[in-house]
């Protein structure tokens, strides 16, 4: 017998913490003198190396998936959140009314959003949606608590900068109403200022909780104004 | 530091005929050994470890096909440092003694939010540094929380291209950066923020738009 | 042993003694003092053999002015529960260490320290568990403040 | 029973004229001192291409291997599946910061890993390749090779020592009481080979083997010093399982955690060509070396045989072994320092002594297979 | 006799490629050097004590040991390489020589000798 | 006042004041924060004589990231996902360690299919994180191919989380009242498929590691804790279950689903670190077993009991609650001042903290090699320790 017996465990019945309990008790290894065990020490060795042997040889059990050379059959699965975006219709138009349940659902602050009474449609308006991506944990609960499913997770993951200040950023592409708004307004003039286009580094992002409170959202050169 | 010919040789290689192509090949030469062969330093304080370091080295993911499976153990053998988890305040010396004994050159790489700005542990919190970059100077930024395995591949293809488009020979340190000295006994987070918050505004000269609109995997604008 | 039963005897064993509202499981307030002595009891007694301390933590109430002092027992022999509970002065925290009854109640206690700086008098090496020795102050307590912390923006 | 007669058995139906370079450099002495010193430089040339190619190759193909056992590929993207990979690390580490430590023994820690080369480079001067491709052959080989590869110790003795690191520290410790105990084992197992060949010359072992190789000519014997050999070579050359000195998980990186750049690079270097040297050792020993697979007394499967080159049987017996070494590395766990000791002298050693004893007995009385046509 | 030079030749061509790589080393590589640079890796916390210490005799005993049986082992050279020569009575020589070595080895097993610290 | 607190220096100048200037045989040496062994950035400093330890201090605090007192400003469904960040090897038993106590605290039912739910991922989570022991258990023995086989066999596994869940490593996805999402559609078979795939590996595993002498040699009768001290020091989970004591919430206070599975209780018997070793090995397949059973009746029903923009508001008083993670007994305490879902404390028994503490006992007397199985062979998550 070997020293290891992989059948040597022994079922039993345990009284512990006011109930019976089954249990499996562990193989004991024992020593059963000198040649005995140089013998059965190599021989689980040559074992060991049976089992490594198929791997070293073929190439078949090769598991590798090669990102980035898959970059184009690569799919996430789609429930898989790596990026929070906006939901849009096929117009380009979210459905967020900045009622702020978001930010007050996330745990850290990673959501930050500024809301204006709409000039055309009187009612609250997103004007800016500012997530922060470096400190996002994806936690979901943003989407989850969200009463107009304005929010979805993406699954794209190729986001690595040279710069941190790159991370915080407008969901929004414009800044105006809730989706159905826009076909109450009738007036084709009033529907050209339903909204302000606004570029994902427009305004100054408080990044509040940072040794850089305050700086520009840009990259390079001034932050916008907001 | 350093002899003086060694300072002056990439002007004394101009001198001779062809120097400067000669230069040119050489600079390549050894930007793309240098981007091709990144060794990390096994280093990781919490989950990111588990997706930064493990992960990427198991089968599924594999870094050993970009030649960044050798894991060392000892910062003078490592070229880059992936700051995995989060770092708090207890932990900011270590990190910043690991840097600064890591042999030049060498790269940071901040994955996930602890590590980018502290993450989850922002508010209300006394005790987690708010990104490693207050203590280290960080090349990359991986978003994520974890970021999953292929985030640090692509991170580390933004790396590469990074390494390959600097200047090897005439400035020494990559980046020209400058070796930040050494952290005495006794100094706190405080004290080196004020350092990095210059360091940070230089870095901001790298063009991030052409870096990303240069390359293969371009064209992922935001929104 | 049913929930009643069971504070019934440990009320027995325990002088001065309370059962301590508002809580999901057999649960006694003790005076501080008492702690190591009784903590040594529960352990010997055959009914109840609460072997195993399974936690120990404080919670700072602000307004009473006393940090509160929670051990939750555990018997791996029966099973069953129970929190002690004894409460220290915020501002002169001292209480007896159980360190000699259960081991890992050195560790508990140094958190503890570490987090309210309720100092345990007989702990073997009372030293910061968590956070550096050059820290100044007791985080988990309510009106710990310090210059990193900040506040989430409303 | 007949009486061993060395002749005999070295009488093969090819014979193989071994001609190193040393000799060829030595008979055109008194004429040519142009044509010697051509020779030392071909053999110059040909050493350092072959501690350079050997290296990286060997390299690579770890770390392939290793991706293979482990379900993966392996280097891929530097050049077509990755074959430029070491390339890169070695320009890497050549332009990488080189680094001695401010409270290190400055002169030791730099020489350390020049020693470790040094040690390697020594060993492959006399390695034979094939009758033509050996640099040199002394007519003590065998004593030789026992005294340069204890010498290697000395580079990671040193390393460790100097760097003022106590990881280093302990790891120096430990690989000096390793490397020099598992010499004992490895000189054991090649005194067997001496004892059947009775040459102290590598190209003299060589083909003592002609008639068969030693690991399965002589009942047992052989296969016994030759498991020996492997098992205390790889611990002498600190491979897993008997990576102790630089065990990652326990000391750090060992005795050379302080090093970088292209000094780490030499240690790096010398521990894979000196798995090459194991295997190529082994395969000299206990495998024929560069003698191709004859059987004493079938001339005609020996002729067929010879079809094949004596360096390809060379290459193929070494592969193999290299093999085997890396298909250990990647099974098994290390062991510990203790238990590593205890292998040595408790098992390996006694079994070294009995083994050297029934080889004594098995030349005495000539009870080889094929003792010669 | 060549050969012995070409070990000599060896030795000049190790040392003169160690040179030249460090030189390269020394030229292109990077340096920079800053306090924590210098100081020893122990795991990015300071080091408590110096280093070369009187280190734990366990070690040494082995090299003692070694000493003996590697010197044994290189008298048996001789003895291996004229042995078809000497035959049985080299034998049983050498026997009455190893096996004192033996006794010696039992000896250390016995005494914990081998019993690693 | 009497009472006196230390600090890490004076506890090195009490233990030997001559090592600090060399005129000792023995010397102190830090294991972390940074080395492979170190699962993190655990930190003991070894007093060595030799390579033998005389004393190991484990240094805490590398990554203590003050979880506990965020939870004061944050409502329980906000602090789940940071105790996805604790143990992030079982982050889903964690969730629901929370949101049980909080379900239990606010009185909230959960239909039989969350708890189903919740049961099959908190055992393909147990056996996922077992896996990443055992090939950490292999890495740190010198063993590389089984650290890559194990995150071989786990990748899967994150791949089914991934599916349902939308997360590989930190899930937040169980909430008072049931699970984030419903399961995958994908899911009953995808598991069905791995159960398969996943039998075999175990077996190599066996043959690879289990009987391998080697592995044996470094692992038997190393550390070994008694069952009296390993219940003194509240140790949990399949440490506590190695020194012999078969507790397992699973069997003693049966929540979820687990009254209705059947399954054995892997115990050692003395306590060394093979059977440390052995216990979480069995319980692999103790899980496989489990998770074969639970395949079987998938109940119908809604997955989450309770509305999103619902507040889980805490009654006051003490709650307590406890479940069993990879790693043993997450314990979570709450203190509700009332009216709020806010705690006013909260604070987590995390079950690496107690099986750390056996290291100050085990080490001494074994040499670094043997520190290392017993650190591995404990699993050690560090950030759970240090919360």
């Amino acid at each position: 017998m070997a020293l290891f017996d992989p059948k040597g465990a022994r079922a039993e019945t345990r009284q512990v913490a006011g109930k019976s309990v089954a249990v499996l008790l562990a193989p004991r290894l024992v020593r059963r003198g000198f040649l005995h065990d140089v013998f059965y020490g190599l021989k689980s060795l040559l074992t060991g190396m049976r089992v490594t042997l198929p791997y070293g040889l073929t190439t078949s059990r090769i598991v590798t998936r090669q990102y980035p050379e898959n970059r184009g059959t690569l799919k996430m699965y789609e429930r898989y959140r790596a990026r929070l975006t906006f939901i849009r219709d096929g117009q380009g138009r979210h459905t967020c009314t900045g009622c702020r349940n978001c930010e007050k659902a996330c745990p850290n602050g990673s959501i930050i959003i500024e809301t204006a009474k709409g000039a055309v449609t009187g009612k609250n308006e997103v004007q800016r949606f500012i997530w922060r991506f470096d400190a996002c944990t994806f936690c979901n609960l943003c989407v989850y608590t969200c009463p107009f499913d304005a929010l979805e997770m993406k699954g794209d993951f190729e986001h690595a900068v040279f710069d941190r200040r790159l991370l915080v950023y407008n969901l929004n592409s414009y800044a105006g109403p809730h989706a159905s708004l826009w076909d109450k307004v009738e007036d084709e003039e009033q529907r050209k200022t339903l909204a302000t286009k606004i570029s994902p580094y427009d305004g100054k992002v408080p990044l509040a909780g940072t040794s850089m409170a305050g700086c520009p959202a840009r990259a390079h050169g001034e932050g916008g104004a907001s | 530091m350093g002899l003086k010919i060694i300072d002056d040789f990439p002007g004394v290689a101009m001198k001779v005929p062809g120097g400067s192509v000669m230069l040119g090949v050489m600079d390549a030469v050894i930007n793309w050994a240098r981007a091709n062969s990144l060794w990390p330093l096994s280093f990781g304080t919490s989950c990111c470890a588990i997706e930064m370091l493990m992960a990427t080295g198991a089968p599924h993911q594999d870094m050993a096909r970009f030649g960044a499976e050798v894991a060392r153990p000892s910062p003078r053998q490592a070229d880059l440092l992936v700051v995995a988890g989060t770092i708090v305040k207890r932990m900011a010396p270590t990190l910043r003694t690991l840097y600064e004994q890591m042999a030049e050159p060498r790269y940071v790489m901040a994955t996930g939010a602890c590590a980018i700005s502290g993450g989850p542990f922002i508010y209300n919190n006394y005790s987690v540094v708010r990104g490693a970059d207050e203590i280290i100077p960080v090349d990359v930024y991986v978003p994520g929380c974890p970021p999953r395995p292929e985030a640090f591949f692509y991170a580390l293809l933004t790396l590469q291209r990074m390494i390959r488009s600097g200047d090897s020979l005439k400035s020494r340190h990559v980046h020209k950066r400058p070796v930040m000295s050494a952290l005495p006994a006794g100094i706190t987070v405080a004290d080196i923020q004020e350092e990095l918050r210059d360091l940070l505004e230089r870095d901001s000269a790298v063009d991030v738009e052409k870096e990303a609109a240069a390359g293969p995997w371009a064209g992922k604008g935001y929104c | 042993m049913e929930a009643n039963e069971l504070q019934e005897v440990v009320l027995a064993f325990a002088s001065g003694a309370k059962v301590r509202e508002k809580t999901d499981r057999p649960s006694l307030t003790v005076p501080a003092a008492s702690l190591p002595d009784l903590l040594a009891k529960l352990k010997a007694d055959e009914r109840l053999s609460f072997d195993m301390l399974l936690d120990h933590t404080a919670v700072d109430w602000l307004e009473r002015g006393v940090l509160e002092l929670f051990y939750q027992l555990f018997s791996t022999r029966h099973g069953h529960t129970l929190t002690v509970s004894a409460e220290v002065p915020r501002e002169e925290p001292v209480a007896p260490s159980v360190s000699g009854v259960h081991l890992i109640a050195e560790w508990q206690e140094r958190e503890v320290y570490d987090m309210f700086g309720v100092l345990y008098e007989g702990h073997p090496d009372l030293r910061r568990l968590l956070l550096d020795d050059s820290w100044v102050g007791h985080p988990l307590r309510k009106d710990y403040r310090d210059d990193h912390m900040i506040e989430r923006p409303k | 029973m007949s009486v061993f007669s060395p002749a005999a058995v070295i009488a093969a139906p090819q014979v193989f004229e071994v001609k190193t370079l040393a000799s060829r450099a030595a008979t055109a002495l008194p004429g040519s001192l142009l044509e010697s010193a051509l020779y030392v430089l071909l053999a110059v040339v040909w050493i350092v291409a072959l501690l350079a190619l050997t290296g990286l190759a060997l390299i690579y193909l770890e770390r392939k291997i290793a991706g293979h056992f482990q379900c993966r590929l392996g280097p891929m993207r530097v050049g077509p599946h990755g074959i430029f990979q070491t390339v890169a690390d070695t320009i890497k580490l050549l332009v990488k910061e080189d680094f001695v430590p401010d409270g290190a023994d400055k002169v030791l820690h730099v020489v350390a890993p020049f020693l470790a080369l040094t040690a390697t480079i020594l060993l492959l001067v006399i390695l034979p390749l094939s009758p033509i491709l050996q640099a040199a052959d002394m007519n003590i080989g065998v004593v030789y090779v026992t005294a340069i590869s204890g010498f290697g110790v000395m580079g990671i003795l040193l390393g460790g020592w100097s760097s003022n690191n106590k990881w280093s520290m302990i790891g120096a410790m430990r690989a000096g009481a390793q490397i020099i105990s598992y010499e004992i084992s490895a000189t054991l197992a090649l005194l067997v080979v001496v004892l059947f060949a009775g040459t102290l010359r590598l190209s003299g072992i060589v083909q003592s083997q002609a008639d068969g190789w030693w690991i399965w000519r002589a009942h047992g014997v052989g296969v016994v010093a030759f498991v020996i050999y492997v098992i205390a070579s790889t611990a002498e050359i600190n491979r897993t399982p008997f990576d102790i000195p630089e065990g990652e998980s326990e000391l750090a990186a060992g005795f050379h955690t302080e090093y970088s750049g292209i000094r780490f690079a030499f240690f790096f270097l010398a521990e894979f060509i000196n798995m090459f040297l194991v295997a190529g050792f082994a395969a000299t020993f206990f495998w024929g070396g560069w003698m191709p697979f004859h059987v004493g007394g079938l001339d005609g499967f020996n002729s067929v045989m010879d079809l094949v080159p004596a360096g390809a049987w060379f290459a193929a017996k070494t592969s193999a072994l290299v093999f085997l070494v890396m298909w250990f590395r990647w099974t098994f766990p290390r062991l510990r320092v203790d238990q590593m000791m205890r292998l040595e002298w408790k098992i390996l050693l006694p079994v070294g002594f009995v083994n050297l004893f029934a080889a004594a007995l098995v030349v005495l009385y000539g009870l080889y297979f094929f003792p010669g046509t | 006799m060549f050969d012995y030079f070409l070990i000599l030749v060896f030795t000049g061509v190790a040392a003169a490629m160690v040179g030249v790589v460090l030189l390269i080393a020394r030229v292109i590589a990077p340096r920079g050097w800053s306090r924590s640079k210098g100081r020893p890796y122990e795991c990015g916390v300071g080091t408590i004590g110096p280093t070369w210490i009187r280190f734990n005799v366990g070690y040494y005993l082995f090299a003692l040991l070694f000493l003996v049986f590697d010197v044994e082992a290189a008298f048996l050279y001789p003895w291996a390489l004229v042995f078809r020569e000497v035959g049985l009575t080299g034998l049983i020589e050498v026997g009455i020589f190893v096996l004192v070595l033996i006794v010696g080895l039992a000896y250390a097993w016995r005494k914990g000798a081998l019993e690693w610290v | 006042m009497t009472v006196q607190a230390y600090t890490l220096d004076d506890l090195v100048k009490r233990l030997d004041p001559q090592a600090t200037e060399g005129a000792s045989q023995q010397y102190f040496l830090n294991l972390g924060p940074q080395h492979p062994a170190a699962h993190g950035v655990l930190r003991v400093m070894l007093f060595l004589d030799g390579e033998t330890v005389v004393r190991a201090i484990p240094v805490l605090g590398y990554i203590h990231r003050g979880i506990e007192k965020m939870g004061e400003s944050l409502s329980t469904r906000q602090f789940i996902h940071l105790t996805d960040r604790l143990d992030y090897l079982s982050a889903l038993m964690n969730n629901w360690a929370v949101a049980r106590t909080v379900e239990k605290a606010a009185g909230i039912e959960v239909s039989p299919r969350a708890e189903w739910i919740r049961t099959i991922m908190a055992e393909l989570q147990r056996l996922q994180s077992h896996l990443l022991w055992l090939g950490v258990l292999g890495m740190d023995l010198g063993a590389f191919t089984p650290f890559l086989w194990g995150f071989r066999d786990r990748e899967e596994l994150t791949y089914i989380f991934e599916e349902t869940i939308g997360a590989r490593l930190t899930m937040n996805y169980v909430l008072p009242g049931g699970v984030m999402s419903d399961i995958h559609p994908e899911f009953a078979a995808r598991v069905k498929k791995y159960v398969a795939y996943i039998r075999p590996k175990i077996a190599e595993y066996e043959a690879l590691l289990s009987g391998n002498v080697i592995l044996e040699e470094r692992l038997r009768n190393i550390g070994r804790l008694s069952a009296e001290d390993a219940v003194s020091i509240g140790a949990t989970g399949p440490v506590l279950r190695a020194s012999g004591v078969a507790l397992d919430l699973r069997k003693a206070s049966p929540y979820g689903a687990y009254d209705k599975l059947e399954f054995q209780v892997p115990v050692g018997t003395v306590g060394d670190s093979w059977d440390r070793y052995w216990v979480r090995f069995e319980e692999m397949r103790q899980s496989i077993a489990m998770i074969e059973q639970l395949l079987g009746g998938i109940p119908e029903g809604p997955h989450m009991s309770v509305k999103p923009a619902v507040k889980v508001k805490l009654p006051e008083g003490v709650h307590y609650g406890q479940l069993e993670t990879a790693r043993g007994i997450l314990g979570v305490f709450i203190a509700a001042a009332g009216g709020s879902d806010v705690p006013y404390r909260i604070h987590l028994r995390s079950p690496t903290f107690n099986n750390l503490w056996s290291v100050t006992r085990l080490a001494p007397g074994w040499r670094i090699a043997d520190l290392v199985a017993i650190l591995t062979t404990l699993d050690l998550v560090i950030p759970d320790i240090e919360r």
